[in-house]
């Protein structure tokens, strides 16, 4: 068994308004950051976790994502797997 | 008849919801998230507050606790099940009933009071409203901009499965009156059986004039046959 | 500064005392608990003088909270604290672990948190640093108090220049025991008896917190990241029904929170409350982090622990209770007869130090002071165009108000009858009976500025009113003193006047100080703050029939001024302030036999309900009371002033011993003569109407402005 | 000038304490996920932003995370230029 990082990344669908992100989006503005254009505010898991391959690992986080940690009516996800330790 | 009001780690309703029930003459039990039966309660409450903090999503983690699988079958039985703010949340997350909850459009928690429509009343929980009847609730939420996707929402809303509306105090439903960006100003839905209702204000909070409504009692009187 | 912040007397002392060099980590123990946030070695002489009993007292200052009687079996428990620093650093993590630590002290005497009020401070909000700091203290209050479900119902909040760098966050909690209930010590006594740590792990959180919060601010505030704690109100929901549930039960002998400078502090003194020592084995906290080493488990400041003192045969039974709300439970050690601090790590005695060196043996020091000049009144120009726009502001007020409290979820827990924003105190009913509380937090930095004893004689006054204006009766005080360095002699004095300040008034209105928290370090030279005093006061409604609210009720009502249009002054207010940017002369002058009186009639005339409404006059005038109730009320009023050059004084001055209520035409004999009875003056200013808000000859303003707030 | 889409992780720091994270952690335990060692949970930003190059972009980016989005004191930050469209 080898030891990996993974990074699960989660963002409301595209279409769904996302109110944090349109704030921090006016707020930059106001602090002069007129090049951006649009902010999505996401939440981010950082998971240690156990497993064989990355296979198996993106198969346990995905699955883990689908029942769990994201919710499939509005919100996307995606799993990186970061680096392997030990 | 006895109503079950389940406690998770970090409800917070509980004891209200158990003083509302009794001043409007019920009999309400507290049912322990990690029990493993209803014990013959006549229905179930899930009551407001943060199940373990509200961390991840609100409710997301309330689901998976031992007493909601009986609480499913119960429900599927055609037992009531009522959730309230947090527990309409639970509810969601549960699949009992439609949709999903996101954070208020403010940013902010909101606590305040707001003006309600019953839109319908074909459910044993709204049997002692008339359609149309304006109500007065606080809400207090920080994630209760109810979400159903487009072709979900033309669903529920043909099935009349809305139940109470985000309205003005004479009723006016406008988005300024919205106070969390809910889609459609749903404020409660039904399922498809009308057993199962869940709604985002507290109606728990709303059975004493002196804490300025009293339009939550007969809610809670439906529950009586 | 000598070692970790120590001076070099109080080392030498320590050397004395103790008859031979303590050990590294014994220093760093020592140095923590003599911290000024944890010894009060600046101000434990000054707050000795305060009146600490009355009939209703049961517990006055010394355990973690006071705690008063209410009758009929019922007792109230409260404190206020201030998170300033944590708040400046992190406002958000700042404000949240403030309410859980004041949460902890309520929940030590074995009472149910039932209300939380703040009082804040910040900077100008037309600055980035500050919004940051204002929306990260609110959220964070929000944050923690409505994931525990206790409902925040009052506080205060002022901005201005002087808290720019040093934003204030006061936190008032008020806890209740229902008859039979006990109330629990934080004594450790009994030998033999364990010491079970339960909830969060240990972790190097906030080490040196205490220190730090006795420390200016540095510049550099990076470098403090690991003052910075993180609150868990999940966990400290899980902790306050485990430690109420284990409070019922048989068994417990004591209960601590752990606050600053943690184990260390919470272990010695409870020690020395019960008379006895203590000995841990520190390798049994649990400990989230690895590699702890002794010193950094001793005073962590982790989040959301509590000991609790257990008899040996009951230990499982209480362990229970934690397991049902999978909360970690650990005995760490046991009490001993012996007064002496002893900890033990990894077989080694890592401390053995007397528990009075740790707790009564700390130097206390008595700088000097130096008399601050008074700063003279300028004469004004008089300027029509201020007046709307002033009025502008204070609408303004009552909406920045309005976006704080909705984010508080003030309606959990089902009491409260009078929300925030809806009064000059809360009013919360107590289930089950008839009696209600009235609950204000007040103070008034920009006043004890000008003046510092004269300013906070106004904050208590104000305070008292405020639970009048309620139909309340005083009961008593929690004080959190917040001030700049000690060692500053103007800021001494300050404070040596502020103690007065607070001390004669609550002498001569009998209404005692119970519990309290000093905050030193708020800024320095020109930046510190302005003296800033906060009071927060109980008061009892006996029957909740008693209750008065703010807005006008009816047409044709009258309205009464109780005291006299001569003491408005605009020395010092608000006005003057916004209008003028000038902070000038003197705070209004409180007459404390006129204010005795005011509380004597208004506790007796509230029980003949003859007062519709009531609300005092303070910041922003005669103008601003007036427009609040209408706003309340929905109602205009027609009031006709006398006609005087200096108007501005009338309308927007400011004034101590002031109430306007509203009587109905039918009983205003009887009133004149109840006031006459208590040797008061009252001056009829006018009545309710349904038409504009109108106060001749100056001021006529569509009502429906005020109550669309000038949307 | 061209388009870019940014993603910014924000963490709090190691050591300090991640509630959020460990709830998460053991809801997966009780759900039967028992190789999952540790749960971090942080925040993400997914903006769209114009600049010359990618350097302009990150120092941009790296600017705003300093004296806005994130808190130095209590959090680290990662940024992540994604890709170029335009
Ligand atoms: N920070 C705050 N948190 C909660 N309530 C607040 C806050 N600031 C003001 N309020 C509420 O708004 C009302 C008016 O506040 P304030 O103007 O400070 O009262 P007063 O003038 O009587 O001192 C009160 O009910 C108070 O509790
Ligand atoms: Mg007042």
């Amino acid at each position: 068994m080898s030891k990996w990082w993974v990074k699960l990344e989660i963002f409301l669908k595209d279409g769904i308004l996302d109110p944090q992100g349109k704030a921090i989006n006016s707020a930059l503005h106001s602090l002069g950051f007129e090049e951006v254009e649009e902010v999505r505010m996401g939440k981010i898991l950082r998971l240690k976790i156990e497993g064989e391959t990355e296979e198996d690992i993106r198969d346990k986080v995905r699955k883990m994502s689908e029942i769990f940690l994201a919710n499939p009516v509005t919100e996307n996800f995606e799993i990186r797997v970061e680096k392997i330790c030990e | 008849m006895r109503i079950g009001i389940v406690v998770f780690p970090g409800t917070n309703c509980d004891y209200d919801t158990f003083w509302a029930l009794k001043l409007v003459g019920l009999d309400p039990v507290f049912l322990w998230h990690k029990d493993t039966n209803l014990i013959n309660v006549s229905a179930v409450i899930l009551p407001g507050g943060f199940s373990y903090g509200d961390y991840l999503r609100a409710g997301a983690i309330a689901r998976f606790s031992p007493l909601i699988d009986k609480i499913f079958d119960f429900a599927e039985k055609g037992g009531l099940v009522l959730g309230i703010c947090n527990g309409f949340q639970i509810l969601l997350e549960m699949g009992l009933l439609p949709g999903a909850m996101l954070p208020n459009n403010t940013n902010t928690f909101i606590c305040k009071q707001v003006y309600l429509k019953v839109e319908n009343n074909d459910t044993p929980f709204l049997r002692k409203y008339s359609i149309g009847e304006i109500l007065k609730m606080p809400i207090a939420h920080k994630e209760g901009r109810y979400y159903v996707s487009d072709s979900e929402l033309v669903k529920l809303e043909n099935k009349k499965q809305v139940v109470l509306r985000y309205v003005g105090p004479n009723g006016e439903i406008d988005s300024k009156f919205n106070p969390n960006g809910s889609v459609n100003n749903i404020a409660g839905v039904v399922n498809e059986k009308r057993n199962v209702m869940g709604l985002m204000p507290h109606p728990e909070r709303a059975v004493e004039k002196l804490l300025g409504s009293d339009s939550g009692i007969r809610l809670f009187l439906s529950f009586l046959n | 500064m000598g070692i970790y912040g120590l001076k070099d007397e109080e080392i030498n002392h320590v050397r004395r005392l103790l008859e031979r060099e303590p050990n590294d980590v014994e220093w760093s123990v020592i140095s923590v608990i003599w911290s000024e946030h944890c010894s009060y070695k600046h101000s434990r002489k000054y707050l000795k003088n305060f009146l600490t009993k009355a009939k209703w007292v049961e517990q006055g200052p010394g355990e973690n909270a006071g705690v008063i009687e209410l009758g009929n079996g019922y007792k109230l428990v409260f404190k206020v604290e201030s998170h300033n620093h944590p708040s400046a650093v992190e406002p958000f993590q700042g404000s949240a672990t403030g309410v859980g630590g004041i949460v902890r002290d309520i929940l030590a005497l074995g009472a149910r948190p039932i209300a939380l009020l703040d009082s804040l401070r910040f900077g100008p909000q037309d600055n980035l640093k500050n919004r940051y700091l204002f929306n990260g203290v609110v959220s964070g209050i929000s944050f923690y108090g409505n994931c525990i479900g206790v409902p925040v119902v009052g506080g205060e909040i002022i901005f201005e220049d002087c808290y720019s760098s040093n934003p204030l966050v006061n936190v008032m909690c008020v806890g209740i025991v229902p008859p039979g209930g006990k109330i629990y010590k934080g004594r450790a006594e009994g030998k033999g008896n364990l010491i079970l740590l339960v909830g969060a792990r240990t972790g190097r959180d906030g080490i040196h917190g205490a220190s730090f919060a006795s420390e200016k601010l540095e510049e550099d505030i990076h470098s403090q990241r690991p003052s910075v704690q993180v609150g868990d109100p999940f966990m400290g929901k899980l902790l306050i029904e485990a430690c109420l549930e284990a409070g019922s039960l048989e068994g417990v002998i004591g209960i601590q929170d752990l606050g600053a400078a943690g184990l260390v502090s919470a272990l010695s003194e409870s020690a020395s409350r019960g008379g006895s020592g203590v000995v841990v084995y520190l390798d049994k906290v649990p400990q989230r982090e690895e590699n702890m080493t002794s010193e950094e488990i001793l005073i962590s400041e982790s989040q959301e622990r509590m000991i609790l003192i257990v008899e040996p045969e009951k230990i499982d039974r209480i362990k229970n209770v934690f397991k049902k709300w999978d909360l970690e439970a650990e005995v760490i050690g046991e009490v001993i007869d012996e007064e002496k601090f002893i900890a033990y790590f990894k077989g080694e005695k890592v401390v053995d130090l007397p528990i009075k060196l740790l707790t009564k043996d700390s130097l206390e020091f008595d700088p000097p002071f130096k008399i601050r000049e008074r700063i003279p009144m300028p004469i004004l120009s008089k300027n029509e165009e201020k007046i709307e726009g002033f009025i502008k502001k204070l609408i303004e007020d009552i909406k920045i108000k309005e976006y704080i409290y909705q984010q508080y979820d003030y309606s959990v827990q089902t009491n409260t009858v009078l929300p925030p924003g809806r009064g000059d105190s809360a009013v919360l009913r107590i289930k089950d009976t008839k009696m209600a509380i009235a609950l204000t937090i007040d103070g008034n930095g920009r006043y004890c500025f000008l003046d510092p004893k004269m300013g906070a004689m106004n904050a208590v006054s104000e305070a008292c009113r405020n639970i009048l204006c309620v139909g309340g009766r005083p009961l008593a005080i929690t004080d959190g003193l917040n001030f700049g360095d000690p060692d500053e002699p103007e800021v001494f004095y300050q404070f040596r006047e502020v103690v007065s300040g607070i001390n004669i008034s609550s002498r001569v209105l009998e209404i005692p100080v119970v519990s309290g928290n000093v905050s030193f370090y708020n800024g320095q030279g020109d930046n510190r703050i302005f003296p800033t005093p906060i009071i927060g006061m109980v008061g009892i409604l006996e029957n909740i029939d008693y209750l008065i609210t703010p807005d006008f009720k009816e047409e044709e009502n009258l309205i009464y001024l109780l005291g006299d249009l001569d003491w408005l002054s605009i020395e010092g207010s608000e006005y003057i302030k916004y209008s003028y940017n000038i902070i000038a002369g003197n705070p209004p002058y409180v007459n404390l036999l006129w204010e005795k009186r005011l509380k004597s009639f208004m506790e007796d005339i509230r029980k003949e309900k003859i007062i519709l409404s009531a609300h005092d006059i303070s910041d922003g005038g005669l103008l601003n009371s007036l427009l609040e109730m209408s706003f309340w009320g929905e109602k205009g009023i027609d009031i006709t002033l006398p006609e005087v050059e200096d108007y501005e004084r009338l309308l927007f001055g400011e004034g101590s011993g002031l109430i306007i209520v509203e009587i109905s035409e039918k009983n205003k004999e009887y009133f004149v003569k109840k006031v006459e009875e208590y040797k008061l003056k009252a001056f009829l200013l006018g009545k309710v109407v349904r038409g504009n808000f109108k106060i001749k000859p100056y001021i006529d303003y569509p009502l429906k402005k005020i109550i669309e707030r000038g949307d």
